[in-house]
């Protein structure tokens, strides 16, 4: 059987799949909305999203709207509609079980860099938007989940700049000795190859699951530092045929989102 | 107060009792009719070097009529809080009104990305999260709001905020200053003409824009009696003596949208986002803003009644929004 | 971090870390039917020494239902917030409940400062807007929040507020403690069975009350279909993930009143007012409390359906109000 | 001409004359209600009345409804609907010109006590409902007017309690070093006999004004310390035929808040 999907499909249907029904979920612009209306259509109907503008469990309208980001199809039958500094406030105060975020860069300790490249603040090699919410998210919510393409200059031993916190350096409670909220970071990292968690001692970002068909090697040898590796690395299923048609389908027929990037 | 980490950021505050000062003396408590064209409004209320603070998103509700007259009357140096933002800084940066940005996310696009790392626009790093949250100290009345976010983070190094030990519990905890912008642009459903103003949906910080800024301009895509204001008091986002400008400006948030209104104009964002990437930002500038003496005609000569009938045929969904 | 002054006040303070924990594990994110009796809300969430915080007034939208219940069930030791409070404070402690008071206003009428001249009920001090700061604090997870007020008096010292230096500023400002209350008691004119509520009008502090409480108890006036929840998001004032219990209490903030739907009940009051300078609550408690078994069964029996009527006929004001 | 009145009646329309057109006002529970609706009804009709359950810029509906305090009448016509700590923070901000209170007792420098009797607090002589928002108020309006019964008892050296400040010990700057807003501070004190204000250099208490007919030694008499007297003192005129008759007739016809307390 040979399916052909795009990377990003991968990544969405790795996150989805994540995502327990009936819990709350603080999601990122692109690839998390697509992600969490997947899972919604899927296994968690209930799956309460929140927005950074302040829509509280809204049901998606589909076709996905590109750049929607407040707009009446991303906010549709909403439970409540607030703003910026509730809904922050609510995440501050450990509502929000998921936090589901995309990424330039990541480091071994889940530490996530979406503001610069170069060894000089000053003089930035490269310029990126900035951390948007996501430093917020990283800091607040329970489970934060991390979608990133699996490209080796993505995946460095060290971040150029922390943006959004991960485990800092790895030093126990690293995170609590800074002022973060107790038992937060990253819990999952979903790559176009890979999927990703954190050993709950070293706090190492450890491999758990490749997507079937791949070589574990393969996926180490496309990353800048060597993470852990699960004693029993999981096979991971590529987008079902179900997922593919619903996100062909339904969500983005367009392939706004879903088409980016090469076939796998 | 021992500060234990403190950020290297530039940042702007004010200390509360000069802006209690201003407060008590530009802040109008007679009802008055505060109509103005974009034009003059922002000829009498934006000023160079004046740091401005925008709501909502270009995508959705934002007071993008304004954002065109700051850039049609040149205004230059200004400090801009890009505290949830796309097209707009992208545009005040292009057509050179923009010098400095706070950066919660800087907007879409290579083009101020090129600004920052080539040095013509300084930054400073703080979060959509905790810009917001200075607002609200700003709107307040108080020097500073504690946040459990920014810790840890690089972001908090290039930033302006402090973190202190926590007097009650012991533990570490971040401070951001209040921020007073000198302006707040705000696009709303529907305003009276003494400022009395309602958004629905949700929003970014409409309330707390309007309550932190010095002078407030308000964008409304509706004018409604007042009596109207009095008969559904729960529905006022914003109370008329926060604001100093109100701008009648149907289809003022395009090629955003506004909920239950309009939807946004996806082939403006294309075109825009191909010039964007074509390094052509100008020709945009030009074709929408320099070369119309005002948002009414751009709108009736580079948009056309048939799109802006289409855009409002398009916001089928009305529930909530009234 | 340097304290200037510091009150010696006792007061509840949680660490947010503790809170978060709490919000992790006992909010439940299930869309769960959570209808229970006044009797069963109260026996599973109110315990004997709890913090208990109730929003607005014995006047207008007051949970008295939920009072009356607690009475009813003879908790003891409550640590009552009475932030604008009139007449439940004096009832809580008249019925033997209430031990301690957090003073915002301690409520109209003798018993209540007889009670404290005598030293049987404990008091901080505190003022209507720094506990209502403090429940802001609660409920935005973090320890404390900074204000101006308190600064100066003698309400300063008795509270448990500290004083600091601003460290952008310099100025002292005051820090009021984060309150996270054991159990909120909130009246709405609507909610669903999950918990998703509605209030109209002003209020006092109904969502930082429930956002910043442990346990929250919401009694309704009115149950409604979660689909009208999910057609007016903008109408939502307390998410469901927030709510433990929903009681179905028409009528359940009598004898106050609830805009739009009824008129509070001077007669009452004035039986009320009458008893209390009497020193004759007993009776007072024994006749609308103790000697029925439910609220139902004193709107009935003790009100009666005619006088009812009256107070739902004499809201005749419903603008603003659904 | 015999014209009779009540105490509460002279008060309030003393009070009411205050309250200038097109400004905002924090209005205190009782008195201070009836004035701002005597107010509006005479020379201020645009008078914005703020309440502290967050009602901002009500008409309120007549006759007065006593103990209304978030009812349909009290919050009738409002221009906005919030809660506490968005109306707080307003005045906090400078956007509330006056703040118009009930007090227990004052002192020379205007401090005012609502919580207690007695030299030792934890052993309350007599105890009082506390503070209430009037803290707030006396903190953050720029223009604070506070209305008292003239009686000896109420009109003390020190107060034994500042539930809400005052100039505090009257040395300059008092309430700046105490980090309270700059430029605020009681700006009258209107009674039942006379109206006073604050010397702008010692904070003392000054008699501005004294009820027409009353000589002042009789005001000075009945009070336990003895305020600057102005180079002038103004004669107040009593509550005029239309103050009386709009209060009588329209406000409180059933006499809950102005039968208050005997004749003058």
């Amino acid at each position: 059987m040979t399916r052909e999907f795009t990377e990003a499909e991968v990544m969405i249907a790795l996150c989805a799949r994540l995502l327990e029904d009936q819990k709350t979920a603080f999601i990122g612009f692109g690839m998390p909305q697509v992600a969490a209306i997947l899972a919604q259509r899927i296994q968690a109907p209930q799956l309460v999203q929140v927005f950074e503008f302040g829509a509280i469990g809204p049901t998606p309208l589909t076709p996905f709207v590109r750049n929607t980001m407040g707009g009446p199809s991303n906010c549709y039958r909403s439970i409540a509609w607030t703003n910026m500094n509730t809904i922050f406030a609510q995440a501050q105060l450990g509502l929000i079980d998921y936090g589901v975020l995309g990424a330039t860069q990541i480091d071994l300790y889940g530490n996530i860099n979406s503001t610069m490249l170069g060894a000089d603040y000053a003089r930035p090699k490269k310029r990126f938007p900035g951390s948007g919410g996501a430093n917020e998210v990283a800091s607040y919510c329970w489970q934060t989940i991390i979608i990133m393409m699996h490209e080796r200059r993505r995946f460095v031993p060290r971040v150029d700049f922390i943006t959004s916190p991960g485990y800092l350096d790895g030093t126990p409670s690293a995170r609590e000795r800074a002022g973060l909220p107790a038992g937060t970071g990253p819990w999952r990292v979903v790559t176009s190859k890979a999927l990703f968690g954190f050993d709950p001692d070293s706090r190492m970002m450890t491999l758990l699951g490749v997507l079937q068909g791949l070589p574990p090697e393969q996926v180490l040898a496309e990353m800048d530092f060597k993470p852990l590796v699960a004693a029993a690395v999981e096979e991971l299923d590529p987008p079902s045929a179900q997922e593919l048609r619903i996100l062909r389908e339904e969500i983005d027929p367009a392939r706004t989102i879903i088409g980016r990037t090469g076939k796998v | 107060m021992d500060v234990l980490v403190q950020g290297v950021g530039d940042f702007r505050f004010t200390e509360p009792d000069a802006i209690r000062a201003w407060m008590r003396e530009r802040k109008r408590r007679e009802f008055v009719d505060k109509t103005l064209t974009a034009a003059e409004a922002v000829r009498r209320f934006v000023a160079d070097r004046d740091y401005v603070s925008f709501d909502f998103s270009s995508f959705t509700r934002g007071p993008l009529v304004l954002i065109r007259e700051i850039i049609r009357q040149q205004r230059r140096n200004l400090w801009y809080c890009a505290k949830f933002t796309l097209m707009e800084s992208t545009l005040l940066v292009a057509a050179g009104c923009c010098s400095r940005i706070d950066v919660g996310f800087m907007g879409l696009g290579e083009t101020l990305n090129r600004e920052v790392e080539e040095g013509r626009v300084k930054v400073t790093e703080w979060t959509n999260g905790t810009l917001t949250l200075r607002h609200l100290a700003g709107g307040m009345g108080v020097p500073f709001l504690p946040t459990r976010a920014l810790l840890g983070s690089d972001t908090l190094t290039y930033s302006g905020a402090k973190v202190v030990r926590d007097p009650f519990g012991g533990k570490p905890v971040a401070l951001v200053p209040a921020l007073n912008p000198d302006v707040g642009l705000i696009h709303v459903h529907q305003a009276d003409i003494y400022g009395n103003a309602r958004c629905f949906g949700p929003g970014v910080s409409p309330l707390e824009t309007a309550m932190a800024s010095r002078k407030v301009i308000i964008s409304a895509d509706e004018i409604i009696d007042h009596d109207d204001i009095r008969k559904d008091p729960g529905k006022t986002t914003i109370p008329y003596y926060m604001v100093d400008a109100v701008v009648y400006a149907p289809f003022g948030a395009y090629p955003g949208g506004v909920p239950g209104l309009y939807e946004m104009d996806f082939e403006h964002f294309a075109e825009y986002h191909t010039l964007e990437r074509q390094g052509q930002l100008k020709t945009y500038l030009d074709k929408y803003i320099d070369s119309v003496a005002s948002d009414q005609e751009m709108l009736e000569q580079r948009v056309g009644l048939a799109r802006l009938n289409e855009l409002r045929r398009r916001a089928t969904i009305r529930e909530g929004y009234r």
